[in-house]
């Protein structure tokens, strides 16, 4: 009976041993957050990446990635979830997430950072809270400035050819027309 | 039969702990560089510099736990010259006191006096408030300088910070000697077709050239030629003032030496007699 | 008689942690949304996106599952919705050429007989997916070949030398 | 346009010369200054679009322009028909007098010499129908690829109100400029 005794107490400890004697250097995430635009233009596609690095010597549990820094009157989410969550993220690896927003309105916006809580071992119950890396602030041009500068104008393009033409065109033909009426191939003099 | 069982079983349950612990650790050696977070205070060495006494006696607090992570090159010992630099660096705050964390600044210096700054890059202030037993990551991004390649540098990240109670603290996230390495400029297809567009444009260049030098050269020398060959038909030496049987002789046999016939040469002695 | 039921005892708590994955997903049924960057002027890098809802007859929730796109496996992100995952790719331009990216799924079994099949060095096609999302990335639209203003410049040259030469032969 | 071939100008040279004076009728200058509006107008619609330049904010600046514009343009409508007319007249001569002379040949009651000044008006007009069409349509052409080479290329960068005054402006002085020579 005694040797039964043993065995389960090595048994249990052999689970709880690890969490508690390491509980120091358990899981720990480092978490990016960046905006991947070189423009941030109203109506146009902001590309949001958040990059998860599980930095500790453990895996970190239910991660939760929650970024509510983005009013709904201001961005509208194209693709992609504001908060998400992964079931267990292994040490020494890392994931990516990215969300597709989209502003609605031009002016300076301050990007703040996103909230990320994950528990650090499988038992303890206890949530690490973080906060990811915050981009700053960062100017959304409206949009007419960046079609001044970007979009090709092919439509206006064609409907200037077309001003032009009658003000090219019609000097032209009268003066080809009287032209070819009177003009006789000029003897090659030389 | 069964002791040798018990003990098979008390061997497999000491083995078991082991291999539970191994599996964990299973997937890839850990090669992100676990720092330890209060590093020794700086090596005072005699000319150190105020900011550089300075920053000797400020502390890392006990508190604070600091993590760096190298994401772009994702090897921290070898940087290569002139490309960007990215790093990540977690802050815990363990205290029960708000930690409010300012600037943090890298540099590189010189590999065997750290007090002797090579390259100072630009300091980024964070201003952000840590509320107790709460994490938070920074982004941090600095480029060496093309020049500095193929040699080593101390490189010094420090995280300044204070608490609530406004003292100011202090740990250097990173202080180690790194190599700066050769950027390994891959030859991607824009080059490539850069040097060919070169090449191109040099061997136009020289067709060009050769073409004006050959054309020109032969303008120059022809001219002259020509003039000799005009020379004998129409030149412009009168031959009237010879006798005519002179000038037939030069004509028809120019191969004959200048002998003249006893005939010819008394008419012509008696013909310049007379005119003298 | 007791020594055998204590190994099997032994043997079955050993083995415990396997059984809790055991039964898969029957019949998966797959609604999928997928969007990739569009153009090269605003954005900097190429982003892939799939967020699919999987829905099983056995009507197993939020199952772990895990993603194999070109060789780079990736865990599905859970969002808070139920059943609803999103698979997130993001790299630089030319490493994320425009094609049909096929994202292959796998539940925790398939994953795990795949880590086996890549340690081992095995092509890892062989394996059959839980499903498969076709994502097609048009490519990056990085700004018209010919500038539309260099195009009207060259045009309207060309008539002024056509109205230059016609000139000079009424001067001349 | 050599001394020596001047002194041998017949009469009928002579009269042909009073009618190129340099002013033109009432009739040919509102001609002008339409097609000269016309040409000054195009840029307008060429900012608002493309330049994306607010219409009313620089209603002003573009009145301006057109009108400067406009005047320079047709200066060099008139420039360049002056030097045209001159020359198509010499080269439509004997077309011209051909085809009256056959027109007029039947009637006997006209006399040589009243055939003649019908040839001369004749030529006349055709010269200076054909100067003024040619003119108009070369400047355009000039005045349009001056415009959308300095507004899109040499004053890229410049804010959209300067750029507009600057390229209208250089386009419409060079224009002038150019006609006064016959050499570009």
């Amino acid at each position: 009976m005694k040797f039964w005794v043993a065995a389960s107490l090595i048994l249990a400890s052999v689970y709880i041993l690890p969490s508690y004697e390491e509980e120091e250097s358990g899981a720990r995430l480092l978490v990016s957050k960046n905006i991947l635009n070189q423009y941030l233009v109203e109506g146009k596609d902001l590309t949001v990446e958040y990059k998860i690095f599980n930095v500790g010597s453990r895996v970190a549990f239910d991660v939760v990635l929650n970024d509510n820094t983005f009013p709904e009157s201001s961005f509208s989410v194209v693709s992609g979830n504001l908060k998400v969550t992964w079931e267990r993220i292994a040490p020494n690896s890392n994931v990516t997430h990215a969300v597709i927003l989209r502003p609605l309105k031009p002016g300076y916006y301050n990007f703040t950072a996103a909230e990320i809580s994950y528990v650090v071992s499988e038992d303890s119950n206890e949530r690490t809270i973080g906060y990811t890396s915050y981009p700053g602030e960062g100017g959304i041009v409206p949009q007419k400035d960046f079609d001044r500068r970007f979009s090709p104008h092919v439509l206006d393009w064609l409907v200037f050819a077309f001003m032009t033409l009658p003000s090219l065109g019609i000097p032209f033909l009268l003066w080809y027309s009287s032209k070819s009426k009177y003009d006789q191939p000029k003897p090659k003099k030389n | 039969m069964s002791r040798i069982l018990r003990n098979f079983i008390i061997l497999l349950l000491l083995v078991m702990p082991t291999t539970v612990l191994f599996f964990e650790q299973a997937l890839s050696p850990n090669e992100i560089l676990s720092e330890d977070s209060n590093s020794g205070p700086f090596p005072s060495s005699k000319h150190t510099i105020k900011t550089e006494e300075e920053q000797a006696t400020i502390k890392p607090s006990p508190d604070a736990d600091t993590f760096i992570l190298f994401t772009k090159p994702n090897n921290p010992l070898e940087l290569p010259a002139g490309k960007p630099v990215r790093i990540l660096i977690g802050f815990t705050n363990k205290g029960n006191l708000d930690f409010f964390v300012d600037t943090l600044e890298a540099s590189l210096r010189y590999p065997q006096d750290y007090s002797y700054f090579l390259q100072n890059f630009t300091s980024v202030t964070y201003n952000t408030v840590i509320q107790p037993h709460r994490q938070a990551t920074f982004e941090y991004g600095f480029v060496p300088s093309e020049a500095f390649s193929a040699r080593p540098f101390g490189l010094t990240i420090s995280l300044s910070y204070k608490d609530s109670e406004g003292t100011v603290f202090q740990s250097s996230v990173f202080n180690e000697t790194i190599q700066v390495v050769e950027p390994d400029e891959g030859l991607d297809g824009e080059t490539f077709f850069l040097y060919i567009f070169l090449v191109a444009i040099v061997i136009l260049l020289l067709v060009g050239a050769h073409q004006i030098v050959t054309s020109f050269g032969r303008k120059h020398l022809t001219k002259p030629r020509q003039t000799v060959e005009l020379g004998t038909q129409n030149s412009d030496v009168d031959y009237d003032w010879l006798p005519k049987e002179t000038l037939q002789g030069l004509n028809k046999s120019p191969r004959r030496s200048p002998k003249q016939s006893p005939r010819q040469r008394r008419n012509l002695r008696s013909k310049g007699a007379g005119e003298e | 008689m007791a020594a055998t039921c204590q190994i099997c005892v032994v043997l079955g708590l050993f083995l415990l942690p396997a059984f809790i994955y055991g039964d898969t997903c029957l019949a998966p049924v797959v609604k999928s949304q997928t969007y990739s960057t569009p153009e090269a002027v605003v954005s900097t890098d190429t982003v892939l996106i799939a967020e699919f809802t999987l829905t099983c007859k056995n009507n197993l929730k939020n199952i772990n599952l895990y993603a194999d796109i070109g060789g780079r496996t990736i865990p599905a992100t859970k969002t808070y919705e139920a059943n609803k995952y999103q698979i997130s790719i993001s790299d630089e331009h030319k490493k994320l050429p425009p094609g049909t990216y096929e994202i292959r799924i796998f539940d925790e079994e398939g994953f795990a007989a795949l880590r086996k099949a890549q340690r081992s060095g095995e092509s890892t096609d062989s394996l059959k997916p839980l499903f498969t999302i076709s994502l097609s990335h048009q490519g990056i639209w990085s700004g018209p070949v010919l500038q539309s203003e260099f195009v009207a410049a060259m045009t309207a040259i060309i008539v002024w030398w056509l109205a230059y030469t016609a000139r000079g032969k009424l001067l001349a | 346009m050599a001394g020596g071939k001047q002194n041998k100008l017949s009469r009928e040279e002579e009269l042909l010369l009073q009618d190129f004076s340099r002013n033109v009728s009432t009739k040919s200058s509102a001609l002008f200054y339409g097609n000269a509006f016309i040409v000054s107008a195009i840029p307008v619609w060429l900012f608002w679009r493309i330049h994306q330049m607010d219409l009313y904010q620089s209603a002003i600046i573009f009145a301006i322009g057109t009108i400067i514009s406009t005047y320079l343009v047709a200066m060099a409508y008139r420039n360049l028909k002056f030097i045209l007319k001159h020359k198509i007249a010499v080269k439509r001569e004997d077309a011209v007098a051909k085809e009256t002379l056959k027109k007029f040949a039947d009637d006997k009651r006209m006399t040589k010499k009243e055939k003649d000044e019908r040839v001369l008006w004749k030529k006349n007009e055709i010269a200076d129908y054909e100067a003024t069409t040619f003119s108009i349509f070369y400047n355009n052409a000039l005045y349009l690829a001056l415009l959308i080479v300095s507004s899109f290329f040499v004053l890229k960068n410049f804010n959209p109100v300067v750029n507009y005054s600057l390229a209208v402006g250089s386009a419409a002085g060079l224009l002038a400029l150019f006609s006064t020579s016959s050499k570009i």
